[in-house]
């Protein structure tokens, strides 16, 4: 880009009321702005589709912000057993309080019956998955009130 | 057939699974991590389970967590796609433990060939070309002279413990294989505090052509012709086609030859690939044996019709393969060129992150395999492969013309890729002509520059 | 060759012929109107041109504007895609007293196929079998009932200068004729103010069956078989496939034999169509030849692995076509399937807008032609063609799974579109027989709603 | 990024309303920021205002949207002439006073040379094509001062 071309640039910038062109080609790089003190406020529409895919996968939602309170999610994949056996009571119900070392369930993966403990110590407020059911990573199955 | 399958992968290739199981209309069960929680192609999928956060080592690659993913969605069979699980033995033998089907060779194949010794072994004994060279190590400069007039020169010294170049040495005659001997080891006992070296055959200037075999578990192993992947740069493919511009049908019958024997003596099933050095002579070199579907396999779709992930699972289901060698017709030429999230311009940096615009090349000749889109997510944590983008034409010259124009209309925009480096091959004169070996791309990168 | 070609046309036709001509090396003037001036493939043009506002009559439809534009380019061929100019005598004309090559036939090949009236005397003079009827107006009960048993029931009767199956009536007797008769003339009467009458053979569950030619300038006529487009809706074409469930080789060769013996007696050169119906008992009827490249052309080349849109420039360009009819192989099936801009659950009403989520179909067997992508517009002034997609694969049943897990793959937001519409065809039990007529798709979409 | 691009580009940023856009694509780049308040495309987020400093080029004065200025535009395709003939003098000049019927250039199309008329009354600022050259439909080809 020459003085020339430059000018060219410079008054078609005036003329289309251009604040800034910024050109950069083969190591070379050219910036021009116009005085221009507004900043460019984010969002709004335009030619890129930049709105992300909305979840296709049921993702476990977030718990709500409300301060105390966590929910407990699965440390692991496989099938989530409330109690050490089917005759067993189940380790926790809503109400009972545990410990950071309490079993609050197991999960069996690979028919290894895997004790998971509550790693805080609080209330169990609500239990969100169903005995002998399966379970993924990250799927949460206790609410808990910490502290 | 299996009613259901689990897909132990991510990216464009659990998308090439799921639709191979869609058209034999099997039901899917897709595991991701949770970096994938929001990738586009597991709305395809019949099921998802998320197994684990986002390092690999703690999802795709956790065996625990992968079968117990199996277990709780009761599947028949796990395709494990390429990396990741793709060539574990123990992951094959657990499978079978566990009474899943694992799509892909007997845990005793994989380790067969999985070790390089005992694959050399194997190809040596059934009469496959393998580079010659020393038996064990080389004492001394009399045992390296006679080692290198039988095997006959260039030859190369290599430091036993090494790597990276250090205590390497090519000679082509007896005075430089002397010098060459007192240089190295000095050097590799200064790298590595080993002097011990070996010797073997150098091949210059080579291509590395691969052959892809089919075996069912009735005793029928076929080849699938060659692909050549002689466009690498730092050992990494970049870019695959077949026929290769330098094996001709008779070499082509020779190396298929060379693979089916290699395959049968390591009671190979499935899907597999033999590699080969093939020097510019035509003699070439047995290097080793992929035991999974490859990245490339399209190249072979496109050029035999026929459906590699289809036929892999149907193998591992028990269906005999149905057609013979003779069936087998190579037709056309196919090319592919790996569109990766990386900076030709800083090194090929990983540039992962969220693609703002995306507009993918169409029209005749061209396969598209992405699990990108406009919005994607590509996260840091696993391979930058983005696309594979292949054109299928009649002949080697529409194909390149038909990859030029593709690569022009590709648009990727909020990520880095490898696009550029891409459009800099597809014009180069010597990739024209065919005449490359695996040092080109980084001669012409270092030429010019990256 | 050219070295320099303006393409006046728009949207996916546009892209296609953009493609063909960076395949052979060619220049690009790409014109555009107003409404299309954001459009994504301008970019892949050499040079583009603004030739009027949105509406297609003061933009690609006129003639100076695009003359004009093809002059200040200093172009050597213009191709006019399909629609607007490229079936207008009188601009394929106008190309020719400005010395530019119309990339079609000649304007007298164009007028003497464009006249349905000589185009049949043309068929009927080659011995092709037109749908027989009366010579000229029915003027009485007794002549109507001479000819209806010269030709065989069923036949229709149709108004003279009727239209929308006004003072139309299909008669399967002597009986029903007499009476179809007078209520066809009073109805006519009634609508056309015209009770003026004509009689043909009814072809009852008929497929459209269409040949496509290449004829080049040395005087080889080709044809590359044939493509089966019953399945409709309005007499717009939804699917098309190659090759047709109801041809078997022999009628391939008559049907192609009778296409070439039309084309050559109207002195027809570049790519053609040639449209029949078929009746269930594998009788076929001349109807009309299409002097241009269709919509549904990638069908023949996905079988035949020819380029049409490359050959009808070199065939502009004076090259011979370089294969004989012997040649021409047929391999594998292909079906495509067009995704319009459309509301199926409005019936059909035209969607333009902008498109928000793009996510194309991939993977093999799977061509995408389209001008469409994430944040693209689709402007309401003209047709709604979004995209073909097109499958192949080895035989019919495969490509009914490729394309039934393409269409659930191809995600579209912003515009309504037709693919619900193709996944219920690609579902339905008499397609997948394929047992279809031309009323097929109303059929379907009347029992169960639209 | 050709000049004609970039008029492209710079026409469909008005009519979008949009304040700056960034094109990257073989290794070239190219930024346009037009002086506007309105929302920037999501997803453009590049340097902001604090860039201004490294502006390499002195800041023209800025051309605020000017009342009764109009720009002309092609009304066909063809080749642009100032003047009946290469010996005449051109049709306008800036300064020319212009009718609505009065004959400001030729536009030759098909062989044909039509006489393109001011349509409004005024004044000719500005000559904003070449003669001699080819012009598309649309294209600006003189600033006009009207009223």
């Amino acid at each position: 880009m020459d003085w020339k071309s430059l000018g060219r640039l410079v008054r078609f910038m005036v003329r289309q009321d251009l604040v800034e062109v910024e050109v950069e080609e083969e190591g070379k790089r050219l910036r021009v702005r116009r005085r221009d003190g507004r900043p460019a406020p984010e969002g709004g529409a335009g030619p890129g589709p930049a709105a992300a895919a909305a979840s296709p996968v049921p993702s476990a939602a977030a718990a709500p912000a409300e301060p105390g309170i966590a929910e407990f999610r699965s440390p692991m994949v496989g099938t989530f057993y409330r109690a050490a056996n089917p005759e067993a009571e189940p380790f926790v119900q809503p109400g009972s309080k545990v410990e950071p070392e309490t079993v609050i369930c197991i999960i069996e993966a690979m028919k290894v019956m895997n004790e998971v403990r509550a790693e805080t110590a609080g209330e169990i407020l609500e239990v969100l998955a169903e005995n002998g059911q399966p379970v993924e990573f990250g799927q949460p199955l206790f609410r808990i009130r910490t502290g | 057939m299996f009613r259901r399958l689990l897909i132990a992968n991510r990216g464009e290739i659990a998308l090439r699974i799921l639709r191979a199981c869609r058209e034999l209309g099997i039901e899917t069960v897709v595991v991701y991590s949770e970096a994938d929680r929001d990738a586009a192609y597991l709305r395809l999928a019949g099921e998802t389970i998320c197994v684990g956060p986002a390092p690999g080592r703690r999802s795709y690659l956790d065996v625990p967590s992968i079968i117990s993913a199996a277990e709780i969605a009761d599947v028949e069979a796990i395709h494990p796609g390429y990396g990741f699980l793709a060539e574990n033995a123990h992951f094959a033998e657990v499978c079978r433990s566990c009474n899943i089907r694992f799509v892909g060779p007997s845990p005793e194949a994989i380790a067969a060939v999985g070790d390089k010794v005992r694959a050399k072994e194997i190809a040596r004994a059934v009469g496959a070309p393998v580079i010659p060279g020393s038996p064990g190590k080389i004492a001394s400069e009399e045992e390296a002279l006679a080692t290198a007039r039988e095997i006959g020169y260039p030859v190369i010294l290599k430091a036993a413990a090494g790597g990276g170049g250090r205590g390497m040495r090519i000679a082509h005659n007896d005075f430089s294989l002397v010098n060459g001997f007192h240089a190295a080891r000095a050097e590799a006992e200064a790298a590595f505090r080993d002097s011990s070296l070996y010797l073997e055959k150098y091949v210059e200037r080579p291509r590395h052509v691969e052959i892809q075999i089919l075996a069912d578990e009735k005793g029928t192993i076929l080849h699938l012709g060659e692909r050549d992947c002689t466009l690498q740069r730092r050992h990494q493919k970049l870019v695959e086609e077949a026929p290769s511009p330098a094996v001709d049908p008779e070499l082509r019958a020779r190396m298929g030859a060379a693979a089916i024997a290699i395959a049968k003596a390591a009671k190979y099933t499935n899907a597999g690939t033999v590699e080969f050095l093939l020097d510019p002579s035509g003699d070439f070199y047995f290097m080793e044996v992929n035991a999974r579907i490859q990245v490339e396999h399209p190249v072979t779709e496109a050029v035999t019709g026929l459906d590699l992930v289809q036929s892999q699972i149907r193998i591992a289901a028990g269906e005999p393969l149905g057609f013979r060698q003779g069936d087998v017709q190579i037709r056309g030429h196919a090319i592919e060129a790996r569109v990766n999230a990386e900076d030709p311009l800083e090194n090929f940096a990983p540039s992962p992150g969220r693609i703002r615009h995306f507009i993918p090349p169409g029209g005749p000749g061209v396969r598209l395999d992405t699990h990108a889109h406009a919005g994607a997510e590509i996260p840091p944590h696993y391979d930058s492969l983005v696309a594979k983008l292949l054109v299928h034409r009649a002949d080697r010259r529409s194909a390149i013309s038909t990859m030029r124009r593709a690569l022009e209309e590709f648009v990727i925009e909020g990520i880095k890729t490898t696009l550029p480096l891409h459009q800099r091959l597809f014009a180069h004169p010597d990739f024209l002509r065919g005449e490359v070996d695996t040092g080109f791309v980084e001669r012409m990168l270092g030429s010019r520059g990256s």
